[in-house]
């Protein structure tokens, strides 16, 4: 029988390894896996590559991660924001790694990854500082920058249902990178605010389809990011 | 008798105004953070417009009831928001497919600079000890049928934005179609920058003499 | 007020010109577009170009379409089936043109068309005749060939359910190049079996986002395509 | 006494239950149309196996009871299916997604020709005059982990299939992992062909003598 359902994140995240890369789902706080990121502060894999829109706010969940110094480089659209200090401070002083990519292009490099597709072209960062040193081609008259897949050992994911195949539904904009992660990663593992039978999703409605994940594990109700950041709380706690 | 004879230009609020009217009925919509987003609530009544957010929604709506807030529904600029009837989500790669795929219509954002064959800086100053951080900005340059800029029309130091080339890192090259400041509307053209409209008391002289670019008028 | 909402097929497709370039939704049967093809067959305009998985069956449908020549050239995965007598007699005459394309890449092209990515690499074809003439390129010591997005200036989508916004879910396997589809046309018209309030369909659940869908018209109960084969009828009737 | 002496190898529904067999628990499977699609109802009680269709569903059951067919739910070769709890339904470009991004197990599929060095041609003999047609073919063999193929071992006028390079037009190159015929399972390895078993009553020399390429046997 195929059951993906893990019973604590810490077992969950148990095999993740020094030097392992990771996607982490989330737009800000909005899906992301704090509990699994959690899970992988106490595990302690270090040197890890992390790709993720964002850097985390306060010092809680990614930017506890960061804080821990289990990062070595980032590769996100959006490092800075009013709440992220770990991420800033340690890149100013040359003690992570950055790679900035452009939010659609990290986000279709990572369906590349998940699709098979080695490199497409995009228009997007053309004549700019992120399309230096990249392949520029014509088509059409109109130049286009080449960008290759990214692919990663682990994804990090939250949503909001599962079943036990490990097809998934998310809530809302917590959606955003999770699918796509899903199918980019070795091993995608989910945190869900609930573990439903097979049969109990619509067919019609699954948005991610099992066969790209690999764990899942209950978190029934997942921390507020925003409120840990209000109370300036610090994992690990 | 007159108060503020000094204050030339139009307000943000009134800025934003002038592009809320230049948005047409059915059209698919992406605010930049920021100044950008006041523009959703002033569009006249009567035109349906629909508001894409980079992050995940077609179809948003205004801000939430005090105390109705859903982390989880927020905009690109993580603030919490609402989905009208009809709305939907997708993944961020579907998201961008309307981005990059030419799917939206108009795009409106903020500006450090704007060149006058339409190259934006909006994303860097270049300052090395800064985080470098640029969003979706490319994306939407690229791939929005129309991008509007909103924008003071000098920097805080009197320096103009609408320059001749730019000098921060840019964000896209050619990709801007029309300038609202608090002084003028400029299209740009392939011929250069065209005056449209200019606020109160502002003449062609005292806006070029705050313009690096040459500004030219309609016939 | 948005309402992209058509009375009849007939309107919804009769800015077809001749020698556009159309889309047509369908894995065989499942997904056909039947009345709107129907209508573009009253309306008569020719040489066309056809993106469209398979080549139709019997004298219905896209073969009636072939049947009454208005097709000029044929982009396919699969032209050939049971019932398919109609192209593979033009195509023996001479009197079609093929242009063969592997069924994921098809699919992939049509996407990446909506996707503003005017060109990929992928794994599939490489070192079989329909590489041939395509650049080769090597990614990670594994050979790709670079395949171009297709765009049309039409599509032609069955669904099941649509709102006045173009918001559109499908049926089952009748979903299948429906959604990529309608993102790489200009003007991508979709028959729906029933038209709903803005809404009704789950925002969760929406499949193809009305930003992608131009015209709706309602065909409450579309034909039965088998059934019309074992019939023997052809259209026009 | 013994009848059917002349008959040598295994019926075609042996051949699938050898094929269903090598398919452990938890795989996700994709078969071609034909003689692959006996596979299913071969798999040994015990093993949870999801079959995967390349026209949208995850999920794949049996077939449906006479009466319950239903036109919008079909297979790769167009026949009515149903669909498990569970299931799910996906677009064709997420549906190669999981094809080509490997996300598949296995596919097990039927053969012109396979190479020594696992070569498939599958899907045109060349010749001028047919209609040629692909279908999925080149894609579930370029993005399946693993690729099974089902075949008679000789062509219907005794030609070999197994040769060391193919004539047909190709499928893919270096595809195939491992041949089930009516007369043995071969195992493709970058040290060649190796036999696994052999069907009742076939010796190396009989198989070698049908076999274009050479065949090798384990220590």
């Amino acid at each position: 029988m195929i059951n993906k359902i893990i019973q604590t994140p810490a077992e969950a995240v148990a095999d993740v390894f020094n030097g392992a890369t990771v996607m982490i789902s989330g737009f800000g706080e909005a899906g992301s896996p704090i509990e699994l990121i959690h899970a992988l502060i106490d595990k302690g894999a270090r040197d890890l590559v992390v790709i993720s829109n964002n850097t985390g706010s306060g010092h809680v969940g990614l930017a506890a991660l960061i804080e821990n110094r289990q990062v070595r480089k980032m590769i996100c659209s959006f490092p800075r924001s009013t709440n992220s200090k770990v991420f800033p401070e340690l890149y100013k002083r040359g003690e992570i790694e950055l790679e900035l990519v452009p939010q659609g292009t990290l986000a279709e490099r990572i369906r590349a990854g998940g699709a098979g597709i080695p490199a497409f072209f995009t228009p997007t960062s053309v004549g700019t500082p992120l399309a230096e040193g990249k392949e520029v081609r014509e088509f059409n008259g109109q130049l286009f920058v080449m960008e290759h897949a990214i692919r990663a050992d682990f994804a990090l994911v939250k949503c909001h249902a599962a079943d036990r195949y490990g097809n998934l539904v998310y809530n809302k904009t917590a959606r955003n990178f999770g699918p796509v992660m899903c199918t980019a990663a070795e091993t995608a593992i989910v945190q869900a605010r609930k573990v439903v039978e097979p049969g109990q999703i619509d067919p019609e409605a699954v948005v991610t389809p099992g066969i790209f994940v690999k764990r899942v594990v209950e978190v029934t109700n997942p921390a507020d990011e925003s409120k840990l950041v209000a109370e300036e709380r610090r994992y690990p706690w | 008798m007159v108060n503020n004879t000094e204050k030339i230009g139009w307000e943000v609020q009134e800025m934003a105004q002038k592009v809320a009217l230049d948005i047409p009925d059915g059209a698919y919509v992406n605010l930049g953070i920021g100044i950008p987003e006041m523009v959703s609530g002033l569009v006249p009544e009567g035109r349906e417009v629909i508001y894409h957010t980079e992050n995940g929604l077609l179809g948003m709506g205004p801000l939430p009831p005090a105390g109705e807030e859903d982390p989880e529904l927020i905009n690109a600029g993580k603030k919490c928001v609402t989905a009208i009837p009809g709305a939907c989500y997708f993944h961020h790669a579907d998201s961008f497919t309307m981005i990059r795929g030419k799917h939206i219509d108009i795009c409106v954002l903020g500006a450090l600079q704007i060149s006058e064959s339409g190259d934006l800086a909006n994303w860097s100053t270049g300052d090395e000890k800064a985080i470098p951080a640029v969003g979706g900005a490319m994306d939407l340059v690229a791939g929005v049928k129309t991008i509007f800029v909103i924008s003071k029309h000098v920097t805080k130091t009197g320096e103009p934005k609408i320059v001749k080339s730019c000098t921060y890192p840019l964000t896209g090259k050619a990709v801007v179609d029309r300038i609202y400041t608090d002084l003028a509307i400029i299209d740009v053209t392939p011929k250069g920058l065209f005056v449209r409209e200019m606020a109160p008391g502002v003449t062609m002289d005292y806006l070029q003499e705050r313009t690096e670019a040459a500004l030219h008028q309609y016939e």
